[in-house]
């Protein structure tokens, strides 16, 4: 039993304050925006020189020149900005953002990220991730807990090609909600149905336990 | 969202002793007096905050604004350009008699340090200053030939900043030149209070005319009859 | 003063073999497509410019746009954060057969290179990419216990952009999210050559809502039914 | 005989293209403004985030948000622009002004320049003196030939505290135009009225003579 990606999603999405300034990276992070808490409105922030944009508008209504970092049509609500891209990221490398959502192939327990490449195969690209992993005041990750081979992909050192040093402060992932402090895992929250020595085994670092693991209750959807 | 504020007093509550305060305008243009007098009223009524870093492209002109605030023995220190004016009393006063301290800084390098301060960009090189007095002690480098000083960001705890328009989000226009250092101090500042003109709904502004979006803004008030400094100053008025 | 050309050949006749060529856009939104076709056309029927040094966020999607000129074999080298697309075949093909060089920049870098040649900046320091093998080689500093990786300003001598509004002052424009690096390229370009929709008379755009001033602005055309390369990716159109 | 202020600043005028971008420095420089040939009309550039600024306004017309570098009411012509100050430094700092005029109080024939401090006396200030030196294509300084006390103005080395270092490409004086080629003073243009050996006793540095000496002719103004 594990969570589904949209469940990864929403959990991630209940810890975004009202009023949040954040991105989402592209692909599956962009799921988090449709989970947000009644009440609450974050602002998000595109690369490409967006603030407060919303959902993808109906088909046939797109407007090629309103797009996300993803390329996919959106829209704008009241309130936004549009910025060039130097602007764009001064705003994630200044430290404005409140949180990052970004996804990954790895994350080392010393907050080690490594989401871009899969090695010297093939084209390379970067697009923002390695921007965006400096500067927003929380980076979090959202993830399988395993990789499809089943291997782990919460580990000790990053054995893939790096996109930041030493970044990430949480990962949400299918399994788990687990802190990164001091260079250590720190369990926070797991699936109820889970013992901690199973979830260990799926963990490529040992896992820190301080004070109550609460149970990782999320809703179907 | 909701970033407004009762009033003046409530808006520039965030300053403390001894914090560094960035302050839109170039001379009277985007001088945000209100804010300011807001300032000095607290510190006569409280005497706080004190001790502060004053970062602007001129050191006061008058006996009001900044002036006012040096008068009232709030300032440690100015970060500027270019501390004269048409009344430069209050700062030459202070300067002379070794009670307050100067940092001069190009004009052109004082706003590319408060933009890489926003921007996250810890230090850069200019052609600016190289061979004279004012990169003494720094850092020089070569490109391709030519040498450069190396330059550290300016951040600040406050700024305090003049609109025109404002949403409650804390997206801001600036009238005419009235803009000048006020996007960048906003970019560089923890937190950055705003003064603006007119109240608009979220979506008044047109996105693409944004001059400064709400990610850099925290504190907004509004004053509808804000005065113009220089204006004030030809009107001989004094806040004393 | 008229900065306005005739047309588009003449537009893009400052472009000559082994130039770099900044290229507005990210994503279809802000390719300045009838520049680059135009490119294009001149390179088939004389064989100039060739050699070139492309310097884009991407590096063209489908047929038409950057990725005919690579097909065509005029670009020598990308210059990008992300060189795929929803059709990279065109840079794919070359880039696997070694045919086409890539320089691979996080895109925030690359907007703050880019911003740092128009501005006179010949180096600063960021956080991006420290520790990771896009730093390879590069100097690193630290600051306040953290560490940093030097970056080099990027000029060209060319940029082909894509503006809204254009006076012949060549003050400009941009609509919503086609703005990106736009603004960023006509700091750094040598020459900076822009097709404009619409067309004003000086006066025509708000002072206070100029994007680019003229200043940075070299030569305009007029293209008054410009394509969105994106749509016109949907529509499968190929320029081959 | 020497040419006033007025006529200094004309002579330097007739070297200004149409179309030119000029940044004129505070005082004394910004007289040349007046003096544009008819047909031409250069774009002036102001410090403080305005590029096209046009003449004074009548008295009682001012607009305070409306103003110069050197704080002073201006207006705007058809096609001008307002921009922050990291972008109008950006304009300065990154080459993209033609000109940019200046006065001076000392100017070596290496283009070193010394205008913007006589000593530790007093405030010092330096506004955007140092950043208008870099950058522009051509920096030209207007003058007077000598100081009040018949001093050179022109040096060999500078005595008072730089601006810059080898930026200056030409002066104007009130008795002479003035190249610096290869950190030498190279004599253009002289007043018909005095010898060369008479300007020669009024410099500091040797005077290069490459071709003809234009005589310099300026109108009453």
């Amino acid at each position: 039993m594990k969570l589904a990606n949209a469940q990864i999603a929403w959990r991630a999405a209940q810890d975004i304050e009202d009023g949040a300034y954040v991105n989402l990276g592209i692909g599956f992070p962009e799921m988090v925006a449709q989970f947000q808490p009644s009440g609450r409105a974050a602002i998000f922030h595109t690369e490409n020189g967006i603030l407060d944009f919303g959902e993808a508008p109906a088909a046939g209504e797109e407007d090629w020149d309103l797009i996300n970092a993803g390329k996919k049509a959106v829209t704008l609500k009241p309130g936004a900005a549009f910025f060039h891209h130097a602007d764009s990221f001064a705003m994630v490398r200044g430290g404005h953002l409140d949180v990052a959502i970004l996804g990954a192939y790895e994350v080392a327990e010393t907050g080690d990220l490594a989401n871009w490449s899969t090695g010297p195969k093939g084209v390379p690209a970067v697009g923002g991730a390695m921007d965006l992993v400096h500067g927003a005041r929380r980076v979090a990750v959202i993830t399988d807990h395993v990789t499809k081979d089943g291997k782990p992909k919460l580990v000790k050192r990053c054995s893939l090609p790096l996109t930041g040093v030493g970044c990430v402060t949480r990962v949400y992932t299918s399994l788990a909600v687990i802190d990164i402090v001091s260079s250590r895992f720190v369990l926070r929250e797991k699936l109820p149905t889970l013992s901690l020595d199973e979830l260990q085994s799926l963990t490529g670092a040992e896992l820190l336990v301080e004070g109550e693991i609460i149970n990782l209750n999320v809703p179907e959807i | 969202m909701d970033k407004t504020v009762a009033d003046l007093a409530d808006a520039i509550a965030v300053v403390e002793d001894g914090a560094t305060v960035m302050i839109g305008g170039f001379g009277g243009a985007g001088a945000p007096i209100e804010l300011i007098h807001a300032l000095i009223d607290r510190f006569r009524a409280t005497g706080s905050p004190g001790r502060l870093t004053v970062v602007n492209n001129n050191a006061g002109n008058g006996r009001i604004g900044i002036a006012a605030m040096i008068d009232a023995g709030m300032v440690a220190k100015m970060v500027c350009s270019f501390p004269r004016s048409s009344d430069p009393r209050a700062f030459t006063e202070k300067y002379l008699a070794g009670e307050i301290e100067l940092e001069l800084v190009p004009q052109g390098t004082l706003a590319e340090r408060i933009r890489a301060g926003g921007a996250g960009i810890p230090a850069f090189y200019t052609p600016t200053s190289y061979g004279t007095e004012l990169a003494a002690g720094k850092p020089v480098a070569e490109f391709e030939g030519r040498s450069y000083v190396q330059e550290r960001w300016l951040k600040a705890d406050v700024a305090l900043i003049k609109a025109e328009l404002a949403d409650r989000h804390g997206n801001l226009t600036y009238r005419k030149a009235a803009r000048n250092f006020s996007p960048l101090m906003a970019m560089a500042a923890r937190t950055t209070v705003v003064q603006a003109h007119v109240f608009v709904e979220p979506g008044g502004i047109d996105p693409e005319q944004v001059m400064t979006p709400g990610i850099f803004v925290d504190r907004i008030v509004k004053v509808v009859d804000a005065a113009q400094e220089e204006a004030l100053i030809r009107q001989g008025v004094e806040y004393a």
